[in-house]
């Protein structure tokens, strides 16, 4: 029986700024041992919990597909102990990895349904981690039509730069992106993504919504959802909450008896609705 | 290193003053006064700066003195930073050696930009008070 | 005391009537023997839940800070000068309470009652004149309540309270003053006969803070212990992590500290805080003349100097 | 197994032989305080307790445990972890209450989907032997929430104080083990009907009552309830009803680092502290008091139930003792039982 507080090693392949703040990184990671990539089976959706020996463990949800081999990524912001040390490290130093965690969205159920994405800041690394692996050419075709709502407070701190602009020449995808207060530069929507989502108004027919973001995008977004006619059932959100163990034993995530990270982090809103409105 | 070892040196951690002390450390050096050399100096604005847990987290981390060393009374750069840091030390140091940490591992000084004299004595002083402590023990964590 | 209890009752009934306060904390009778536990009332209807007796040995004023409306508080001479600190402090207006001093005789330690008792279970403890009736399965017990005070209560100067707006019952007498006897003994012990018995005392800590939220002067918007840039201890168990953390409290209370016993009180394991606050205590009057909660008008000792504080301690070469 | 018979003036003698198989951990008295720890001479034992200031929960989730060490915080390739104890352990002594924990614990470090290695590793091996409480005390509501004086979950042996000898109940194959051999008479009847009476006279002591049927319910429905409030204004946040409670279970985990090397530990954390649900961003879903202590409830009471199909509390009575404020449990609970439910 494996213990699951031993972290695997990794070693930092590359390290992307990604906001023009410079307060989000994307770090790619590789496993040290053949058999502990083998073993890092996951999903979209799904996180793991960093190490930075000496300082401690956070967890980060993947950002990367499992489609796209040899590429672990996950993107960091800094705001703690933990995270501001991840934001000091550089290529070809080590780290610690424990995961996969958590139950990662329930891919099986989108088959042949259309998904509308509807992500804000830097909760959009998961959902971008689903894109990739609806986009991928072998499992393109399971899914109807992807839309994607994304926005973040200015486009400086958009993520993920090049791949938007990939995203954005290919026919078989809608990306809508809008920054809260544009630049110069900025020839895109200006607005709030809640408000753009209500004005596009995807159909809810035979659809999922996916919902992550700050707290006060969610507060907006779910009457925009339920206004185009998404039942509870059909709409998920990954939840953020304080964590530490990952196992459901540390006692601190807990929204109502539901573990965020055993029991989530992906929920659907029939299932928040059930909770305590504690997060 | 313990004691057992026969290379044993005390480590002394020294909070200096910008304005004073510091100085004063720099006049020894460039008069090429001699003093031990165990001293790690860490500069500081004025002993006013000093928060009492710099002391304690140094002694936790396993240093085997503390050195404060700052203008003396009524010359601070700032006036009065001495002054509030004088009645802050008094009581530190009291309670220190009321629970048992030995007399000399936590010593306060005054030392002027123009004594690099006396700052060697005093380093000199609190090194072989140290010396005779022993490597500390008490309130080092492990 | 019954008279107390009463006359608390009619005060407050009188200030929320008149609308003079919203809300009044003293305290009611406890679910236990020997307990008298911090009760908030708010309604005239309500205020005859309010008591006085010797189990009286929370310190209120824990509960003044960062609250808006007008409050009254009931207040011992202890509680009293926490009052006063929290003025001086800024965490309180004078203006924002009323303050119902009550003289105080004194509180009961229940544990040393209990410690007494082994295992033989109290079942229920009345208050009679001098007196404190303990009935238990099938047998009674009648003590003297003096022989069982507090420590902080034996040591006290100030049991009538140092500030009030009502004063109900008569002052008691006070004792001359705190000789500090206990700190100067123990400071005739050896450096390592005080280092193991300090070592002792924090070996039984569990890190539950009821020391520090007891303390009604400990109002940080963050706590020492809690920062984590920088980390200044660890949060384990270890003897440096709880020795740390004890010392860097008392000193934290070094010129604040009106030695009322809370923190003591509120400790699940028994740890003499006291012998550290109280060294702070007695250093803090004899170095600068200071006692805590006295005196709206003198500032507080470290927040001060002066050019001749005594400096004894400094190094001369 | 026929129950057998250890004299109390043979208890220590009898500690004394199982020292040399066994670490024995036992109630012992360090001045004023009962508590456990280890000892070395069947003396040390001290069985005639009310119950013990903390509960014997170290033996199985210690407030400090080292989770691994490393050598080099460059390479997490090199950790080590703790070596395992030695000899098996044995705890004696405990109350049937506390005893009781386990069942709990385990559906938290033992559960279907994560397995704590260092839980399994101290709860395996453990052998408990409980003593019956003939005198419950008035805080204890053990009856209430499941258990009784006389429990034997969680136990392998129970012993039962019948004046001048122990009447000693094998409850499991490891309890028999550990009796066989040991040239102890079995209890004859008059010995048993002896023990009925104490454990008749000890279930009618129990005083203490608390209402558990429907308040897992009662507790969803007035979640929103300002009840809340009031209930905990005077509470102090600090942890003693937590770190004190055989059954709590919440911890954090740590670095601590010297020099180039390390430790990863966890430690005990409790609800109670704001610092336990405060994000790294600032935000904190149980900002004060009421969340914090309606936390402490809907967890024993509701959460732990919903999950795990029992309630988190055994009814020890010890957050009830020794909360500085006296904010009682059962108090609370009644008056939350008691609550008519709030309009949404």
């Amino acid at each position: 029986m494996r213990n699951p507080y031993l972290p695997l090693p990794m070693r930092i392949e590359r390290v992307v700024v990604e906001t023009d703040d410079r307060n989000i990184k994307t770090f790619s990671l590789s496993f040290f041992h053949e058999e502990d990539e083998a073993n890092f089976t996951y999903i979209p959706g799904q996180f793991a919990e960093l190490s930075v020996l000496g300082e401690g463990e956070a967890p980060f949800g993947m950002a990367s597909s499992p489609t796209q081999p040899g590429r672990l990524e996950f993107t960091v912001s800094k705001a703690g102990v933990v995270t501001t040390a991840l934001h000091n490290m550089e290529p070809g130093e080590i780290i610690g990895i424990r995961g996969p965690l958590g139950n990662g969205y329930p891919i099986e159920t989108f088959k042949g349904k259309n998904i509308v994405i509807i992500g804000g800041g830097f909760g959009f690394s998961t959902l971008r981690a689903l894109t990739n692996y609806m986009l991928d050419s072998h499992h393109r075709n399971s899914f109807g039509d992807i839309s994607i709502f994304y926005g973040a407070r200015s486009p400086g701190l958009l993520l993920y730069k090049d791949e938007l602009q990939e995203w954005g020449r290919r026919k078989d995808l809608g990306l809508y992106l809008t920054v809260d207060r544009g630049d110069n530069g900025w020839k895109g929507r200006v607005g709030v993504v809640p408000a753009i989502a209500k004005e596009v108004a995807p159909s809810a027919e035979n659809a999922y919504a996916l919902v992550c973001g700050p707290p006060i995008m969610i507060k907006f977004t779910l009457p925009v959802v339920h206004e185009l006619g998404f039942p509870p059932e059909r709409v998920l959100l990954s939840m953020e909450m304080k964590m530490k163990c990952g196992l459901g034993m540390c006692g601190r995530c807990n929204i109502g008896h539901k573990y965020v990270c055993r029991d989530g982090p992906v929920f659907t809103l029939a299932q928040l609705n059930q909770l305590p409105q504690e997060y | 290193m313990g004691p057992e070892s026969n290379h044993w040196e005390p480590k002394i951690i020294a909070f200096l003053c910008n304005w004073c002390s510091y100085a004063g450390a720099d006049l020894a050096g460039v008069s090429r006064i001699q003093y031990p050399s165990n001293l790690r100096v860490i500069r500081v604005p004025c002993s006013g700066r000093i928060n009492p847990f710099f002391i304690v987290a140094s002694l936790q981390h396993g240093v085997d003195g503390v050195l404060v060393s700052g203008c003396h009374p009524g010359d601070c750069h700032y006036l009065s930073g001495n002054y509030s840091a004088r009645r802050k030390f008094a009581l530190l140091k009291s309670l220190l050696e009321f629970v048992g940490i030995e007399e000399g591992r936590v010593q306060f000084g005054w030392v002027s930009a123009a004594e690099g004299g006396r700052f060697a004595e005093v380093i000199a002083r609190v090194t072989e008070t140290v010396r005779t402590l022993g490597p500390a023990e008490k309130l080092v964590k492990r | 005391m019954p008279d107390r209890s009463e006359r608390i009752r009619e005060a407050a009934r009188t200030l929320l009537r008149k609308n003079e306060v919203e809300l009044v904390i003293g305290f009611e009778g406890g679910t236990l023997p020997l307990h008298s536990t911090p009760c908030f009332i708010r309604k005239e209807g309500e205020v005859d839940r309010l008591v006085w007796n010797s189990f009286c040995d929370n310190n209120v004023s824990k509960y003044l800070v960062k609250r808006q409306e007008r409050i009254a508080l009931v207040t011992k001479g202890c509680d009293s000068r926490t009052v006063v600190e929290l003025i001086k402090e800024k965490q309180l207006s004078r203006e924002q309470v009323i303050i119902i001093g009550v003289p105080c005789q004194g509180l009961i330690d229940r544990r040393r009652i209990e410690g007494k008792r082994e295992a033989r279970e109290i079942l229920g403890a009345e208050e009679k004149d001098n007196q404190v009736v303990l009935k238990g399965a099938g047998w009674t017990d009648v003590l003297d309540r003096d022989k069982y005070l507090h420590s902080s209560c034996q040591a006290c100067t100030h049991r009538n309270p140092v500030i009030y707006d009502i004063l109900v019952g008569e002052g008691v007498e006070e004792d001359t003053g705190d000789s500090f006897s206990d700190i100067a003994e123990f400071g005739t012990k050896s450096p390592q006969e005080r280092w193991n018995y300090f070592s002792h005392e924090v070996d039984k800590c569990i890190r539950c803070y009821a020391c520090r939220n007891a303390c009604p002067l400990c109002y940080c918007g963050e706590c020492f212990v809690d920062r984590t840039r920088p980390q200044w201890i660890g949060k384990t168990t270890e003897i440096s992590d709880t020795m740390i953390f004890h010392l860097m409290r008392a000193f934290h209370m070094a010129g604040r500290c009106v030695d009322c016993g809370a923190c003591e009180r509120a400790c699940p394991m028994g740890i003499d805080f006291r012998k550290l606050t109280r060294k702070l205590v007695h250093d803090v009057k004899e170095l600068y003349g200071y006692e805590s909660g006295t005196s709206l008008d003198e500032v507080a000792p470290l927040a001060t100097f002066q050019p001749d504080d005594p400096e004894e301690f400094i190094l001369s070469p | 197994m026929k129950p057998k018979i250890l004299k109390k003036r043979d208890s220590a003698r009898f500690l004394d032989k199982l020292l040399r198989e066994y670490e024995v951990f036992a109630p012992v008295k360090r001045e004023d305080l009962v508590v456990f720890g280890r000892i070395h001479s069947g003396k040390e034992a001290f069985l005639d307790y009310m119950n013990s200031k903390m509960p014997p929960k170290e033996m199985l989730f210690p407030q400090l445990e080292i989770l691994f060490t490393y050598t080099s915080i460059d390479d997490p390739s090199k950790i080590e972890t703790p070596p395992s104890a030695g000899k098996p352990r044995l705890l004696f002594g405990t109350r049937p209450c506390d005893a009781r924990n386990s069942l709990l614990l385990d559906k938290v470090f033992d559960g279907e989907q994560y397995k704590d290695t260092y839980y399994r590793d101290r709860r395996a091996p453990l052998v408990v032997v409980g003593i019956g409480c003939i005198q419950p005390c008035p805080t204890c509501f053990c009856t209430s929430v499941g258990g009784g004086p006389f429990s034997r979950e969680g136990l392998d042996i129970l012993l039962i104080d019948i004046g001048d000898d122990y009447v000693a109940q094998v409850v499991s194959d490891r309890g028999k083990k550990l009796l066989e051999r040991r040239g102890l008479e079995d209890a004859g009847a008059d010995k048993l009907s002896l023990v009925k009476k104490v454990i008749r006279d000890a279930e009618a002591s129990m005083t203490s009552e608390v209402k558990i049927d429907g308040l897992a319910e009662k507790l969803a429905e007035i979640y929103d309830d300002p009840i809340w409030g009031l209930l905990t204004e005077k509470c102090l946040n600090c942890g003693v009803c937590t770190y004190l409670c055989p059954t709590c279970h919440c911890f954090d985990i740590v670095d601590e680092a010297r020099d180039s090397g390390g430790k990863r530990i966890r430690i005990w954390d409790t609800c109670q502290f704001p610092l336990f649900t405060l994000q790294a961003s600032g935000a904190n879903p149980r900002p004060t008091n009421k969340e914090r202590l309606r936390q402490r409830f809907m967890h024993k009471f509701k959460y732990f139930l919903d999950n795990y199909g029992q309630i988190g509390c055994v009814g020890c009575g010890r957050c009830v003792r020794e909360c500085p404020v006296n904010v009682d449990i059962r108090q609370v609970l009644t008056v939350l039982s008691n609550r008519l439910e709030v309009a949404p």
